[in-house]
């Protein structure tokens, strides 16, 4: 049904015009939304894209700094680190947004479970939520890759526990001042069961002030592989992804080679920069009450 | 020690020497070049007593440091610059002078009378004896150290009188001599470790753990586990000539970029154990010591229970297919000694040795297809996380390099601390890197550990029936014996012929100075702060 | 005093210049209090901010006089400003309670105005602050300096604003819809309060609402605004006698007020005659010892105390009673919402007290039991167009497939003079008035036997209140449906209602027919009610 | 029945919500360091162990048992107040912890500080601006902050400050050697120094502070600043402002007396989520540092599976977490006087 409305809402013109006027009256919105566009093309054309395979080696080329055969440098194999940096865009996006996706859907339910019906069932989830927020989340994230082994999934799956209790808390305290409105008890009126009201009528309305925690939380996912990889219990190598780059590049800054760190970084931050920009413009979206 | 040392005595002890000065609430005066010398390293030292349960490598140098031994390795010109021990020459510390018997069965030494421990106390026969009880019976590492040189029970050891102490073998050994003069056999004041005892705790396992009580040439000032350890010299101290730096801090920076700043902007001395990269760029900077480790490769290991490296051909295929020089350039930044591209016939018993192989693809490709893997097959070759550094590299490079010959490889890294269970004690990674070096520099004792079966570092469970009887045969005769040389030499034709074990390169230990001389290489790989001085 | 010469005030925001006050003129004499009456988005709020100049960064002020006491504020610096507000001219808001810092106590409060203008110095600040609370007869000033505003009720909180306002001396108090909120009899307690006050100091006074009767009964001269212009102005008993304004007309006409009925709301030429609705004997809902317990801190809380009525089929019964009263749990009880603590309620012969609140929306009563609510605005799913609200009780309640659904919400969108284009709209692209009407649609579109109907006109405006009033009038006689009127408003009450119940305090205080109550109530309660409700000036005779 | 000190009974009731938490928390961290790859009685066995003593030494440490007794002698253990030894730094955990603790709450709390002195004026410049260049500006400037990763902007600052232009102290942790560091009595250099009245040792630590702090700060600027800005927007447009301006009040007293105080608590809530999380970041700052907190201590336990310290750092982690909590009522129930009367 959600998924419906956000189709029936695409279908109309007039969200696409609400789209381009949410654009335009705010210049940094329209900058993100403009390198979210540029991230996604890298990420789905890049591997076919870039000049060199990210993976070969050649250590006659080794910590070359950049050029114009090699824009952003070579690394100490040898590889063309523009070349790594864009063909990371795909892995490092797909780590945050299922990561996001996944903590997005459980703390949604377990919120809105929270949120709507209370009482034991509240404060059981709450004491748990409480509990997962009462550790370091880095060093909980940590731990689990530690424990799982250093997979993407693993990556993905303690990326996605260590967000879902701000989900859930932000999905509970939006439901539970919506429990009462007016037109909850409309929907109950007409018809409507528990379940239903809390899927369709109170639900989506949280979805505005979400979409703010999605846009940080999407950088945050990033920044979180590149940390776990930083103590190295990110991505394999030779997989190139950003934060395993910036990770290995940072100890060549000192003997100069910068471009090894500065390039993926750059990258990395832009990325999380995109994500965390794009908040006020993807609650705007998702707000009926902006429409004109 | 941690007690004792409060900030006021520590002043008061720390500036005797600097009491003319008016009262410094900081030490610029005191870290003056002569006086102070600073280390960094990435290493923690978690125990300040060798014998203990869960020491780890880095904490080896207390002992050294801090506590003296019976005997000692002299000194010699390194390779690589610098200085390293002469395992060949053997010297006294506590001991003045010592009496092998003509069927090699009883050592007798004689300490020397002017040896005083820290507290001032004589240094007696007592205490070497109490101290080589622990060693054995301990268990754990110091006891299995004490038993390469035969030396095994306490009923052993004898003090005769207060200068006398001897040593009963039950059979001779090339390895007991040698084996006195590595860290493990250290001499403890029994007199203060007794004390301290207790019946749960006969060994003073506690006390000594976090106060030690020797007699060597320096004290610990002050120990912040994961931070520093301040060394202060003890004038004294009569095993060798007296250091020259008063007081050495190692303070431990566990980001290498941060240890190369501060060592190329000369605010430490001495930066131990750089990763080779940085030895080779700083090399015309400062002064980069990078000498050769010796019975020590690192090396790729075939696991004979994954079942394509059971068949000859793969693994010669494997041997020629790895790119030595790339590997040599990009993990070790041409530190160290090249392992490959060796004589065919084996002439000298020099150890580690070129093996016979060079990385040549159609030689491998060759042997791929006598092989019964013509279409290759994939395997995962493990790396520790720990030792990334040159692990990483060098898996990507032979990952490159193996594809090409149609092995398909997947690099796995494993957690340091699942690494030692998985690769030597579980032996179950079908393929591996490995750095295993022998503290004791002959080829049978690297054999011994690294290819008799079921041993430590024999990960490749490889097994010789020859190989199990020659080491066996071999490893307490002494060198000269006319036997030796012909078993060396079978035992390098077999191993390069079977190869549970393909030679990459011999790693460096790289030390970088600025401002400070004398440092000195050990097979320890610990830092011997004794004969450092500042410049 | 006072004097405003061709006031313009205009709004930049992303859509371009908004002008929400439009070439103004007026004076106001010293000793004066003049009414500024005009409904939502007037521009009567603005014109008194501009006045204070304390319009947001975004409003830009034009005048060709705006002279307040020979100072000329239109050019007068922010400084100035500072200086003029709270000393010469202070201003009062609608909702008391937000009006005052919630985490300041309120003697500290009007110590900060007094300080602010020099009235009081450390030393004696607080006992003037005392004296502020006691001239505005708050009970017990000395402890009532150390109190939060959530600690006071909202008639208090008005009197602490009043306090503030006033504890300057200013000579000009601005009153923005100051009673806006409050309960009937606070309402009128709080505006007799002002008056006297502003009578004994001898203060002008603006008195800005959108209650024509309110202003009626405290003003001396009105000025009627629509749509940012002033249509009329005059002495507040020529405005109510003859009205020249049509718009004034139309409010003076849509004013409740007693004697009057309920097409007489309407000024419209399209009146058409009331038509008669019949009641029927017999009970279609019976209320039996009603009770209801909320959880509170210190132990249950009693909502609604052990009260018995009845309606019956077609009859429209009135709920009247102050916030607190208990009329809206009562409501809600009725409607299935929540569950009743004890008591029967007997619906059509069926206790319905028995089936769970919770599953009630399956049970097949649901449909025979619709609401509409209170605020149009928040009973409105926000992210719903105007059709998908309407249509939502067929999808579950009936089994009528997409075509049949399409064609009955048209065809209750026409019964309730909805335009079928608002139907794909989004509650906020409609007015107020056209959510009332989308609320109604609703709740009638299953053709319930009974509706309740809880203050579904408190937050609409005058004349749209009697619009939808008389919707209510013509639905009823047209589908037959029982009501039950909840409200605070006697007068709203009495004009549909064919029996009312007073309550207070969760008990039935009174109830009895509609004629009954209103002209000779048995209660002191009920009296004070009715004696609370403005009363203003007789109508001309219908034109 | 009236309570009499609601507030007492408030904060009393908040203190033993927290309980479960912990309680939580100790299982956790049980369950998830058993479940950490390696097997310490290898490690602990040392280099060239048999058989025989890894044995010996899993027995020990109790490791022999099954994960139920280990959790039973854990818990009494500590009850006891035993937190086990480190295997990595050989000493008690609870000494490790007392000594490290501190470091790591000097370096967030002077970040912190930092963090706020930057974010709270410029969202509450951003909040009077709002939709202006200033605005957007400020935003843009908070969010670069936040999209650094912490390691990254760490040695780039050692790079250009210490590396290049010499203005800082080697980064090699709290104090330069030429230091001697202070007595102990909080644990935090920059007070124990103070205390003993050595202001050279003072400067010395505040110089090695401030490239850490200032990593840190830069992560913690954009949600401070965020909700001071949303904060302060709504409060600004509140009615109770309007009164206080139409009462003639100066802007000033308008904007801190009675906004800033209202804004403030929304801004302390965010300011306990951004400490416990800044202490979660420190990981890789310490690490960068060679900060001898409890964050790296935490990174080096967790790979080499060291039980007793992981779960030692996670419990106090928690506690920290439980105590912050209180800490924030405590000041909101100091701000705003309406918290303890709320009925549910």
């Amino acid at each position: 049904m959600i998924i419906y409305n956000t189709l029936y809402n695409l279908k109309n013109s007039k969200s696409l015009n609400h789209f381009i006027i949410i654009l335009r009256e705010n210049p940094i919105t329209f900058f993100a939304f403009l390198m979210l566009f540029f991230f996604l093309i890298t990420a789905i054309f890049g591997p076919y894209l870039v000049p060199y395979d990210p993976l070969e080696t050649n250590t006659k080329i080794a910590l070359q700094p950049p050029s114009i055969d090699h824009l952003f440098g070579t690394d100490n194999l040898g590889r063309d680190v523009f070349s790594r940096v864009i063909v990371a865009t795909r892995l490092d996006l797909t780590i945050s947004v299922l990561a996001v996706l996944m903590s997005f859907i459980i703390g949604s339910i377990l919120g809105s479970i929270a949120g709507y019906w209370g009482g034991w069932l509240d404060i059981f989830l709450s004491r748990i939520l409480d509990t997962i927020m009462a550790f370091p989340l880095f060093v909980l994230a940590m731990g689990i890759v530690a424990a799982l082994g250093n997979t993407i999934e693993n990556i993905i799956y303690a990326t996605a526990i260590i967000n879902i209790p701000f989900y859930a808390r932000l999905v509970r305290a939006e439901v539970n001042i919506r429990r009462e409105a007016s037109f909850v008890h409309a929907a109950k009126m007409a018809g409507n069961s528990e379940i239903k009201i809390l899927a369709i009528h109170i639900f989506p309305n949280t979805l505005p002030p979400m979409m703010v925690q999605v846009s940080l939380n999407l950088g945050w996912a990033i920044l979180n592989a590149a940390g776990l990889s930083f103590i190295g219990l990110g991505v394999r190598p030779p997989t190139p992804e950003w934060g395993i780059m910036v990770a290995e590049g940072a100890n060549f800054i000192i003997s100069g080679e910068w471009w090894l760190a500065l390039f993926p970084g750059l990258w990395l931050m832009l990325a999380v920069l995109t994500f965390n920009l794009l908040g006020d413009g993807l609650r705007d979206i998702f707000d009926p009450r902006k429409r004109v | 020690m941690n007690k004792s040392i409060t900030r006021r005595n520590f002043v008061k002890t720390g500036l005797a020497g600097a009491a003319v000065l008016p009262f410094l609430k900081s030490m610029p005066a005191l870290a003056s070049k002569s006086n102070t010398l600073v280390v960094v390293t990435g290493q923690t030292i978690n125990s300040l007593d060798l014998h203990r349960k869960g020491t780890n490598r880095a904490s080896y140098q207390v002992a050294v440091n801090c506590y003296d031994r019976l005997l000692s390795f002299g000194t010699k010109k390194a390779k690589g610059g610098g200085y390293s021990y002469d395992y060949n020459k053997i010297e006294p510390e506590l001991a003045e002078s010592w009496v092998v018997s003509d069927d090699g069965l009883l050592i007798t030494f004689k300490i020397k009378k002017n040896a005083t421990f820290w507290d001032g106390s004589k240094v007696t026969a007592n205490d070497v004896k109490w101290s080589f009880d622990r060693a054995v019976s301990v268990g754990g590492f110091p006891s299995v150290q004490m038993k390469a040189g035969g030396l095994v029970r306490p009923d052993q050891f004898t003090a005769i009188n207060e200068e006398t102490f001897t040593i009963k073998l039950d059979k001779p050994s090339k390895l007991t001599i040698p084996d006195l003069a590595v860290p493990v056999p250290f001499i403890i004041n029994a007199t203060v470790a007794k004390a301290n005892a207790t019946t749960k705790d006969p060994w003073a396992m506690e006390y000594l753990h976090k106060n030690p009580a020797g007699s060597g040439a320096f004290k610990v000032l002050k120990w912040s586990p994961g931070e520093q350890l301040v060394y202060e010299r003890n004038d004294n101290w009569v095993g060798g000539p007296t250091p020259a730096v008063k007081r050495v801090v190692v303070r431990e920076v566990p980001s290498s970029a941060t240890r190369r700043a501060l060592i190329e902007k000369g605010d430490v001395q001495l930066s131990f154990g750089i990763p080779d990269k940085d030895a080779a760029e700083l090399a015309n900077k400062v002064d980069v010591f990078s000498t050769p480790i010796e019975n020590c490769m690192h090396v790729l290991c075939t696991n004979r229970k994954f079942e394509p490296f059971q068949d000859a051909d793969v693994r010669k295929a494997i041997a020629y297919a790895v790119p030595y020089e790339d590997i040599f350039k990009a993990a070790a930044y041409g530190r160290g000694s090249k392992l490959w591209g060796g004589e065919k016939t084996i002439q000298d018993i020099a150890w580690p040795r070129k093996s016979p192989y060079y990385t040549d693809l159609d030689k491998a490709k060759e042997h791929m297809q006598k092989s019964k893997y013509k279409d290759g097959f994939e395997v995962p070759l493990s790396i520790s996380l720990g030792l990334s550094s040159w692990m990483e590299p060098t898996a990507l490079l032979i990952q490159e390099s193996l594809s090409k010959i149609g092995i398909k490889v997947t690099v796995e890294k494993i957690p340091g601390a699942s690494w030692r269970t998985a690769a030597l004690v579980e032996k179950k990674l079908a393929f591996h890197l490995e750095n295993f070096g022998g503290w004791l520099n002959t080829p049978d004792y690297y054999f011994f550990w690294a290819y008799k079966e079921g041993h430590l570092f024999n990960s490749s469970n490889y097994r010789n029936e020859e190989i199990e009887s020659l080491v066996d045969s071999t490893l307490h005769i002494p060198m000269d014996d006319p036997k030796y040389k012909p078993n060396i030499i079978r035992m390098f034709e077999i191993a390069f012929e079977d190869l549970p074990r393909i030679p990459l390169y011999q790693p460096a230990l790289n030390v970088a100075a600025n401002g400070s001389e004398g440092y000195e290489f050990w097979f320890h790989r610990q830092l011997d702060v004794r004969p450092l001085s500042s410049t | 005093m006072l004097n405003v010469q061709n006031l313009n005030v205009t709004f930049n925001t992303r859509k371009g210049a908004v002008d929400a006050v439009k070439d103004i003129s007026f004076n106001l004499k010293k000793g004066e209090i003049l009414g500024i009456v005009g409904e939502s988005g007037s521009g009567k709020s603005v014109t008194s901010y501009a006045l204070m100049k304390i319009l947001d960064n975004t409003g830009v002020i034009k005048a060709n006089k705006l002279i307040y006491s020979g100072i000329d504020l239109e050019n007068a610096s922010e400084k100035e400003m500072m200086d003029i507000r709270g000393r010469e001219v202070s201003m009062i808001f609608q909702n008391p309670r937000t009006s005052l810092n919630p985490i300041r106590k309120i003697g500290k409060q009007i110590e900060d105005v007094l300080k602010r203008h020099s009235q009081a110095n450390r030393y004696n600040a607080k006992q003037k602050a005392i004296e502020a609370l006691k001239a505005v007869k708050i009970k017990d000033p000395e402890n009532r300096y150390y109190s939060y505003p959530y600690e006071l009720s909202g008639g208090m909180c008005q009197r602490v604003v009043c306090a503030i306002a006033l504890a300057c001396d200013p000579r000009l108090l601005i009153a923005d819809e100051p009673t806006t909120g409050l309960d009937i009899t606070t309402q009128k307690a709080v505006m007799d309060l002002i008056k006297d006050l502003i009578t004994s100091r001898n203060m002008s006074s603006i008195f800005i609402t959108h209650d024509l009767g309110l202003a009626s009964e405290y003003c001396d001269r009105i000025i009627v605004m629509k749509d940012g212009h002033i249509v009329e102005k005059g002495i507040t008993h020529d405005i109510f006698t003859s009205p020249n304004h049509p718009y004034t007309r139309k409010l003076v006409y849509a004013t409740p007020r007693p004697g009057k009925s309920i097409r007489s709301l309407l000024h419209s030429q399209n009146k058409n005659k009331e038509v008669q609705h019949t009641i029927h004997e017999e009970t279609l809902l019976e209320v039996k010892n009603l009770s209801k317990f909320f959880p509170g801190q210190f132990g249950p809380v009693q909502a609604v105390k052990n009260i018995s009525f009845k309606i019956k089929k077609g009859e429209c019964v009135g709920l009247v009673g102050e916030s607190g009263c208990g009329k809206s749990t009562t409501s809600a009880i009725l409607s299935r919402l929540i569950e009743a603590s004890e008591g029967k309620i007997i619906f059509n012969k069926n206790d319905i007290s028995t089936f769970a609140a919770k599953n009630f929306s399956k049970n097949s009563i649901r449909s025979d039991i619709q609401m509409v609510f209170q605020d149009p605005t928040e009973s409105l799913n926000p992210r719903y167009t105007t059709r998908q609200s309407i249509s939502d009780p067929l999808k579950n309640l009936t089994e009528m497939n997409s075509k049949e659904i399409n064609s009955k919400v048209i065809e209750v969108s026409s019964l309730v003079g909805l335009p079928l284009n608002l139907l794909d709209r989004l509650p906020h692209q409609l007015s107020g008035g056209q959510k009332a009407r989308v609320g109604i649609a609703r709740a009638i579109v299953l053709s319930p036997k009974i509706l309740i109907l809880d203050e579904p006109t408190a937050s609409l405006d005058v004349s749209i209140q009697a619009i939808i009033l008389n919707l209510l009038v013509d639905l009823r006689a047209k589908l037959g449906m029982s009501y039950l009127f909840v409200s605070h408003d006697l007068h709203v009450v009495q004009l549909l209602c064919d029996y009312i119940i007073v309550m207070k305090e969760g008990v039935i205080i009174e109830q009895g027919n509609s004629d009954q109550i209103i002209s000779s109530p048995k209660e002191d309660y009920t009296k004070s009610l009715l004696a609370a409700s403005p009363k203003p000036p007789k109508l001309p005779k219908t034109s | 029945m009236k309570n009499k000190f609601p507030k007492l009974h408030a904060a009393l009731f908040r203190s033993a919500q927290s309980i479960p938490v912990l309680i939580g928390v100790v299982v956790i961290s049980f369950v998830l360091t058993r479940a950490l790859p390696g097997d310490p009685a290898v490690y602990f066995a040392g280099a060239a162990a048999d058989e025989q003593s890894i044995k010996e030494i899993r027995i020990a440490m109790g490791l022999d048992k099954t994960l139920y007794e280990q959790f039973f002698v854990y818990v009494s253990n500590l009850i006891n107040g035993n937190l086990g030894t480190s295997l990595s730094t050989g000493q008690p955990v609870l000494d490790d912890l007392t000594k490290r603790l501190p470091a790591s709450l000097e370096l967030t709390i002077l970040s912190l500080l930092l963090s706020c002195l930057i974010s709270i004026p410029l969202g509450i410049l951003a909040a009077t601006k709002p939709d202006t260049w200033i605005d957007h500006l400020c935003r843009f400037f908070v969010t670069a902050g936040v999209s650094l990763p912490t390691f990254f902007t760490g040695i780039l600052l050692i790079y250009i400050f210490y590396y290049i232009l010499g203005f800082s102290p080697s980064p090699i942790g709290r104090l330069d050697f030429i230091y001697i560091e202070p007595d102990t009595v909080t644990g935090f250099y920059l007070i124990d120094a103070a205390i003993s009245n050595e202001w050279d040792t003072w400067f010395g630590a505040v110089k090695q502070l401030i490239l850490p702090a200032v990593t840190l700060a830069l992560f913690t600027l954009a949600p401070i600043a965020r909700m001071t800005r949303a904060s302060m927007l709504s409060i600004l447009s509140s009615e109770f402002v309007r009164t206080a301006k139409a009462a003639g009040l100066s802007n000033g007293k308008v904007l801190f007396s009675y906004a800033l105080r209202n804004a403030f608590l929304p801004v302390i809530t965010t300011l306990g989520m951004v400490f416990s999380f800044a202490l979660g970041a420190n990981v890789l700052v310490e690490k960068v540092f060679a900060w001898p907190g409890i964050g790296s201590y935490a990174v080096e336990a967790l790979i080499v599976s060291d039980y007793a310290a992981v779960q030692g750092f996670v419990l106090s982690m928690a506690i920290m977490f439980v105590i912050l909590n209180l800490l924030i009522d405590l000041i909101y129930m100091i701000i705003d006087p309406r918290i303890g009367f709320e009925s549910k």
